[in-house]
C-alpha cells in the first residue's frame, strides 16, 4: 500500500495545474465555450507542449507513456479548470485505443499526429458503458466490400465528435463478413458520415453520428476483434472521468467552504452556522469516499482481471456519483440565491457533475450491476 | 373527522374544472405543460381570462373583488388549476402587496392598486432582498431620503422575478438608517417607468432570465405611495412574508409532474422493460406518491386550522420545506428517468438520439431540475424555515 | 374536509389520558410488566369502567359503538401512554371480529363479557397481514367432524395470547370440510393447544400456538368464510396500530424537545445547538405526515372498497414506519448516552416503534404493495 | 501509488491468520460471531494468548514489549482478528491510558502499570464522563483535595464500560476549581479497590449492562498516582481522546457483520425467493459493500498520512462518523432482513416461529441493532464530530 505519488507525477499534476492557472481563467473559459469551435486551439497546443497528449503514448512512439495513476493527475487537474477541451475523448481514450489496439504502421500514422495536437480524434462507442443501462443506439453494421468497410448505422451523444477530426467508430460486423466488433477510424468529413450536433448540459460540444454508407479502406480498421479489448479503453476512460469528476468536487466544495467564510448574514459569516457546518462536514466525507474510490479505480482500470475490475469501476461511479448528486446539489444550496446564476462557477461545475453521473453508465445501473455480479455469501469485499 | 370532500366542494370542484376546460385556452396550457419558460403575456391574458369570471383573485374578500371562497375551495381552485395545467398566477401583486394593501393602506392606495392588479393591468414585482440581504433581509441598505413630498430612492436589489415586465415594485426601504437594523425600514410602491431604475437581468444555470437586479439612482418616489407609517415597513414586511410561504405548498403542481413522470416512467426502456416496472425505480415513486398524498392531507389541515386566523401561523414554514422538497424529488427522479438524454441541452437540431417528438419535453427536464434547485433557497430558505419551527413552533 | 372531533370524542380522549395519567405512571407500567401476568387487571378494569372496551361494541349490545375516529383517538392515548395491556387485540380487533362477523348468539355469549373485561380475545390470523411480506406459518386446517371442527397447525407471533381467555383463529378448512377460511373460537385451555410464550422486543406478551388436533364444537365457528371480510378487521386493527404509533411519536418528540431544552451542555441547553433544532425541525415533519396517514387510515379502514383502503393503509404503514424509524433514532441520539439507558422511557418508545416497523407488514412490503397496485399512469393518487 | 498489499504485508497478513487458526479458542470465536454480550474472562484470555505470542500490544513501540509493527501491519492484525471472530482487545489500558503514561508518565508509573497492563492483569476502566459532562467533558465536577501525600476524592463518573471488572480506573479530576474549566483538572491512577468507590451498573435498552455509574466518597488517591502536573490534565485528556478515535474504524467487524448479513440474505425468503435475489435489498446491500470498500482505502489513507506524525490528526474525525453510520447500516439491515422475527426477543425456550438453531442468533440481532445506537453517540457523538471537522479541517 503506498498512496504517495512519484516526483514525476507530483511535477505533472504541478505544471498541469500551472497551465490551467494561468491560461484558463473564468473569462477565457467563457470566451472559449461561446466560440464557433467550442474549444481552444491554443490549450490544446500548450498541453502538446507539455507532452500531457502523449501521456497515453508509449516512450518507443515519442509519447510520456505516464499510464494511468498520471492520468488520473492530470485529469484531476482538468476536472479542477473544468475544460471543454476534448483531453479524456481524445488524449486519454481514443490515443489508448489506437496505442493498445492497432498495428505498428497505424501507430505511427496516428500517434505522432495526436501527440502534437495536429489531430482530434474521439472514440465513438454505444452510449453506456459496461453496465446495466441500455444503449441507445446499437445498430452500427460493418460490411466488407472489395477491400473496402462500408459502415451503417448511429451512435448517440458522443462528445466531443464535432471537435474530431477522426472518429473512432465501432460497429459490428455483418454475417457475411466476420463475427464480433470492428473498430473504424473514420475521418470526419467521410461521405455519408453526418453529426447532429449539440451542447450537452455541461457546456461541452457533442454529437449523435449518423452513418449511410460510409466507406472505408481496409487500413481504416483498428486490431482485430475488439469485443474483448474495447471495454479495456472504455474503464480506462471511465477511471479518467472518475478523476476529473475528483478535481470537480475538489473545486466545488473549497469555493462553497470560501463563500460560506466570507458571506456574511446576520452579523457572522454563514459558515459559523452549526447546521451548514455539518453540512459541510457530509460533503467532505462524501468527498474523501470519491478520492478513495478514484484512486482504487486508477489502480485497477489497466488490470487484465476483467470482473474485478468492473466490480472497482462500478463501485467508483456508484460512490463518486452519489458524491456528486449531494455535493453538487448542497453547493448550490450553501450558495444560495449566487449559487443560481450563471455568473457564479459554482453552477457550472454543478452541471458538469451532473453530465459525470449519467456518463458511461449511471449511478443505479452500476450498483446494480455489482449487485448483481458481487454480491454471493463469503465473499470478502473487493 | 371526515375526510372527504363535501357534495358542496365537490360541486364546486366540478365547476372549475368545466370552466377550465372551456376557458384555458390550449396554445398556453400546452405551454406549461410542457415545462416551457414562462410567457409573460401567457400570464397577463390568463388573468384577464379569471378576472372575467370574477375569479381574479380567489384570496381576496369579496369587498375588494375577490371571491370570498373558503379556504378548502382556494385550495380546491389552485389544485385544479395547476392540474389542468393553467398558468401559475403571478403572486407579487396578489398575493404579496395585496393583503399588505388591504391591511395596512390607506383607501387612495387601495381603490387605486387593487383593482388595477384584479384585471391584472398591473404587473408587480418584489424589491425586498439586496446582494448583502438575502436570508438576512434586516440588514438592506436600501436608502429613502425625504425630500418634500417624495422619498429619493438609491440603492441595489436583488433576485426580483419577473421585474422586466412589471410596471409596479414594492421595496423595503432604510428610511432611517441611525436606528436599529429592524426599525428605520419603510414599504414604498414604486413606478417602475420612474427615472433612475435601470432593471438588468441575471442568468441563471438553466440559461433563463428569471430574476433581475435592480439599480435605483435618485428615484423619486411620491410620499403618498408609501405604505403605513414611515419606519414601521419590518411589520408590513413580516406580514407578507407569512402570506408567501402560505402559497407556496402547490400540491397540484407536484401531482400533475407526479403524474408526467409515471408517463415517461412508462415509456422509458430498461433492458427492454418499461422503467415503470423496475423495481427500485416503482420504489421511489411510490415513495413520492405516498408522500404527496400525506401531504396533501397535512396541507389541508394547516388550512383548516388557519381557517379563522388573519395570517398562516408557522406551520406554513413546515408546507415550504415539505413542499419543495416533494417537487425537487421528483424533478430528480425526473432526471433519473431520462439518463443520458439529459446530456444533450441546446441544439438547432434536435439529434436523433433524443426522439423528435420528445426533444422539448426531454430537454426541458434538465433544465427544470437545474431550476427547480431554487425552490429551496428562495422564499426564505429552508435551513431558515427550519429555523422558525425550532423558534415559533418547538420554542427552542 | 373536516379535522375537527366531535364533543364526545374529544371527552373520550381526555378522559383514557386522564386515567392512564393518574393509573399509569412509569413505575407503575414497569411493575405491570414484571409482574407474572404481563398486563394489569386493574387498569383493564378501569378500561371497562369507561366504556373503552366497548368502543367496538354496537349500542344495541350495550358498546359505545364508537367506531373508527373513536378508536384512533384512544390508541394514540393508549400510545402516549405505552400500555402493555391488550386493547388493540382484544378490544379492537377481537371484539370487532365478533362484532362484524359472529351469529346473534356468538354476540350475546361474548360482547357482554368482552365489554365488562371478564374475556380477554385475541384474534390469531397469519402473522404479516395484506402484504408483500410472507407470512412465517400458513398451514393451520380445520377439518369438520361429528359436529365439531378439528383445528391443526401453528400461527406466529400473537400478541397478547398468552393473556387471552379465548383466542380467535382462522384456518383453512380442508377439502373434505368446504372452501374457504374459518375463524375459531378456541379456549386458551383447549386441549392441544398449546403456547410458546416469550416477551417481545416493546416490552409485551406474545406467542406462537402450536395446535394439535385441537377440537372446538361447531358454535365456536364464528362466520362462514371469512376470507373476505377478515382483512376488513385486520385492516381496521392495521389503522388502530398506526393510530397507537402516533401516540408514541407524539410522546416521544415531546420529551426529546424537553430533553434538549434542559440539558445544558457548552454553557447553554442543546436546544440551542442549530444542527439540533434542524433535525428535531425534521423530526417534526415527519410526524405531522405521520399524522396525515393516520387520519386518512382511520377515515378509510371501514370502508368496503378494497383496494382503495388497502392502498391507503399500505401508505400509512409506510409513511408511519418512515417516520418511527427517524424519530426513533433521532430521539435516541439526541437524548445522548442518556437515551440508551433502560432507565429512561425514551428506549422504550423506542422498542414499541420497532416493533410498529414490523406488525401488519414491514414498511418495505408495503411500499412495494402499494407500488404493484396503484402506478398507474394517469392515476390522480389516492 | 500502488494499492495491494506488499509481498511483505500479505505474508505478515497470512502469519496473523495462522497463529489465529491455531490459538483462536473456538469458544471464544463462536461467542463473538454469534455476536453475543462480551463475557470478561474470554477478554482476558484473549489478551493472555496474545501475549504469550508477543502480540498482546499492537500499537506500542517495542520498548515497552509492543509489536513495534507498522501502522499497515496494526491495520492488517485488526482487520484479520475482527475477521477471525476475535473478541476485541479492551482499549481502556492499551489504547488509552497506555500512550499517557508513556508520554507523560514517570518512570515508575510506566514500569509499574504498563507490563500489567500488556499482560491483562490489569483491567483498565475509563473515569471521564459526567452526568453533566458527557459532551462536554470540560464541565465535569468530581472534586479531587490534597490532603499531604493524598488526593480526596469525591464526585460521581457515568458511562464507564465493563467497570464493573476493573482493576483500576484513570480519571480526570477538579483540583482547582477557581480556575477556568479546562485549567484546574488533573489525571489520576485510581485503584478500584479503594475504599469509598461504589459500582452501579446501568441497565441499558438492550438489557445489558455495559456500562456503569462510579461514585467517590472521600477516596484516598496517592499522589504518586497523578500523572504529570496538578491541573494539566486536560492536555492528557485531550491528548488521549486523540488516539481514541483513530480507534475506532473497525473495518474488520464491519467485513465480518456484511458477510453475515449476505448469509441472512441468502436463507430468509420473500415471496419463496431468497432476500439476497430481491433487487431492492440486493442494492441496499451492494451500496454498503462499496460503501465499505471505499472506506476501506480512506482509512489506509489516513492511516498512511499519519504514519509520522505524533498523534492522529481531526482526519481521525471523518473515520469515527463513517465507521460508525457503515456499522449502524448494516445493523439496520440486518434488522430489515428478518423482519418480524425482530420481535421476540426473550424466551425461556425458544418459539417455533423462530427455528430454534437460529434462535441465538437472530434475537442477538435485535439486540444488537439497539445497542448500536450508541455507537453514533460514544467516544465523542457524531455531531461533536461533524464540529471538529468543521473547526479544525474547515477551519470555519
Amino acid at each position: 500500500m503506498d498512496f504517495s505519488f512519484s516526483d514525476e507525477q507530483q511535477m505533472l499534476l504541478d505544471s498541469t495545474r500551472r497551465l490551467l492557472t494561468d491560461n484558463y481563467s473564468v473569462q477565457q473559459r467563457r470566451q472559449i465555450i461561446s466560440s464557433p469551435e467550442g474549444y481552444s486551439r491554443s490549450i490544446w497546443r500548450q498541453f502538446s507542449e507539455l507532452g500531457l497528449l502523449g501521456l497515453n503514448i508509449p516512450a518507443e512512439e515519442g509519447g510520456l507513456e505516464g499510464g494511468a495513476i498520471s492520468t488520473l493527475l492530470v485529469c484531476v487537474a482538468m476536472g479542477e479548470a473544468l475544460i471543454v477541451e476534448p483531453y479524456m475523448s481524445s488524449a486519454v481514450m481514443a490515443t489508448r485505443a489506437i496505442a493498445k489496439l492497432s498495428s505498428s504502421a497505424q501507430r505511427s500514422e496516428w500517434l505522432p499526429r495526436l501527440n502534437s495536437g495536429t489531430v482530434i480524434a474521439v472514440l465513438a462507442h454505444d452510449q453506456t458503458n459496461g453496465a446495466a443501462a441500455q444503449a441507445v443506439f446499437d445498430d452500427t453494421v460493418a460490411a466488407r466490400s472489395q477491400n473496402a468497410w462500408r459502415l451503417q448505422g448511429r451512435k448517440a451523444i458522443v462528445y466531443h465528435a464535432p471537435l474530431a477530426d477522426v472518429l473512432l467508430i465501432s460497429a459490428k460486423l455483418d454475417a457475411a463478413s466476420g463475427t464480433g466488433t470492428g473498430l473504424f477510424a473514420v475521418p470526419r468529413d467521410a461521405p455519408g458520415l453526418r453529426l447532429e450536433a449539440f451542447t450537452t448540459v455541461d457546456g461541452q460540444r457533442a454529437a449523435d453520428i449518423v452513418l449511410e454508407n460510409v466507406e472505408v479502406p481496409d487500413h481504416a480498421r483498428i486490431g482485430g476483434d475488439v469485443s474483448a479489448t474495447l471495454p479495456m479503453v472504455l474503464d480506462y476512460g471511465a477511471a479518467a472521468l472518475c478523476s476529473e469528476a475528483i478535481g470537480v468536487l475538489d473545486k466545488l466544495f473549497s469555493m462553497t467552504v470560501e463563500y460560506c467564510r466570507a458571506r456574511v448574514q446576520f452579523g457572522q459569516p454563514i459558515g459559523r452556522f452549526q447546521a451548514l457546518q455539518h453540512r459541510m462536514a457530509e460533503m467532505l466525507m462524501h468527498l474523501e469516499q470519491a478520492r478513495s474510490m478514484a484512486y482504487l479505480a486508477a489502480f485497477w482500470c489497466e488490470s487484465e482481471e476483467a470482473s474485478r475490475r468492473a466490480a472497482v469501476l462500478s463501485g467508483a461511479k456508484v460512490i463518486i456519483g452519489r458524491a456528486a448528486r449531494f455535493v453538487g446539489q448542497q453547493a448550490i444550496q450553501l450558495h444560495g440565491g449566487m449559487g443560481m446564476t450563471d455568473e457564479l462557477m459554482v453552477g457550472h461545475y454543478f452541471k458538469r457533475l451532473l453530465a459525470f453521473e449519467v456518463r458511461f453508465g449511471s449511478t443505479e445501473s452500476h450498483l446494480q450491476e455489482y449487485a448483481a455480479r458481487f454480491l454471493e455469501p463469503d465473499r470478502d469485499g473487493l | 373527522m371526515y375526510l372527504n370532500y363535501t357534495t358542496e366542494q365537490n360541486r364546486f370542484r366540478e365547476q372549475v374544472r368545466l370552466f377550465l376546460r372551456a376557458n384555458l385556452p390550449e396554445d398556453i396550457r400546452d405551454r406549461s405543460l410542457n415545462g416551457e419558460e414562462r410567457v409573460a403575456e401567457d400570464i397577463r391574458r390568463w388573468q384577464r381570462i379569471l378576472h372575467a369570471q370574477g375569479w381574479g383573485a380567489a384570496s381576496w374578500p369579496k369587498e375588494f373583488g375577490g371571491t370570498g371562497w373558503s379556504p378548502i375551495e382556494r385550495y380546491l381552485f389552485d389544485l385544479e388549476c395547476a392540474l389542468a395545467g393553467a398558468p401559475p398566477q403571478l403572486p407579487f401583486g396578489l398575493k404579496m402587496v395585496a393583503p399588505v394593501l388591504m391591511r395596512f393602506g390607506n383607501p387612495r392606495q387601495q381603490q387605486y392598486f387593487l383593482p388595477r392588479i384584479l384585471s391584472g393591468e398591473h404587473w408587480w414585482c418584489q424589491g425586498y432582498s439586496e446582494p448583502g440581504a438575502g436570508s438576512d433581509l434586516a440588514s438592506l441598505k436600501t436608502r429613502a431620503v425625504r425630500d418634500g413630498d417624495y422619498y429619493v430612492v438609491t440603492g441595489q436589489k436583488a433576485w426580483n422575478t419577473l421585474g422586466q415586465n412589471a410596471d409596479w415594485i414594492f421595496c423595503l426601504v432604510r428610511t432611517d438608517p441611525s436606528a436599529k437594523p429592524q426599525r428605520g425600514i419603510s414599504f414604498l410602491l414604486i413606478d417602475m417607468r420612474a427615472p433612475g431604475i435601470t432593471v438588468k437581468p441575471t442568468t441563471l444555470l438553466d440559461g433563463t432570465q428569471e430574476v433581475n437586479e435592480i439599480w435605483f439612482d435618485n428615484v423619486r418616489v411620491p410620499v403618498a405611495n408609501r405604505v403605513g407609517e414611515e419606519n414601521q415597513g419590518w411589520t408590513y414586511a413580516k406580514y407578507l412574508l407569512g402570506h408567501e410561504r402560505a402559497n407556496i405548498a402547490s400540491v397540484g403542481t407536484s401531482r400533475r409532474q407526479l403524474r408526467q413522470l409515471q408517463r415517461i416512467a412508462a415509456t422509458q426502456l430498461r433492458h427492454g422493460v418499461p422503467l415503470l416496472r423496475e423495481p427500485r425505480f416503482r420504489a421511489r415513486l411510490a415513495q413520492l406518491d405516498i408522500e404527496l398524498t400525506a401531504f396533501e392531507i397535512t396541507t389541508l389541515r394547516v388550512i383548516a386550522a388557519d381557517e379563522n386566523k388573519a395570517a398562516p401561523g408557522p406551520e406554513a414554514s413546515i408546507l415550504k420545506i415539505k413542499a419543495t422538497e416533494i417537487l425537487q424529488q421528483i424533478s430528480e427522479l425526473m432526471l433519473d428517468a431520462i439518463g443520458i438524454q439529459a446530456l444533450p441541452f441546446s441544439a438547432a437540431v434536435p439529434p436523433s438520439s433524443v426522439p423528435r417528438s420528445e426533444w422539448q419535453h426531454l430537454s426541458r427536464i434538465t433544465a427544470q431540475y437545474l431550476n427547480f434547485r431554487k425552490l429551496s433557497i428562495y422564499g426564505g430558505s429552508n435551513e431558515i424555515q427550519k429555523n422558525i419551527i425550532a423558534h415559533l413552533i418547538l420554542d427552542l
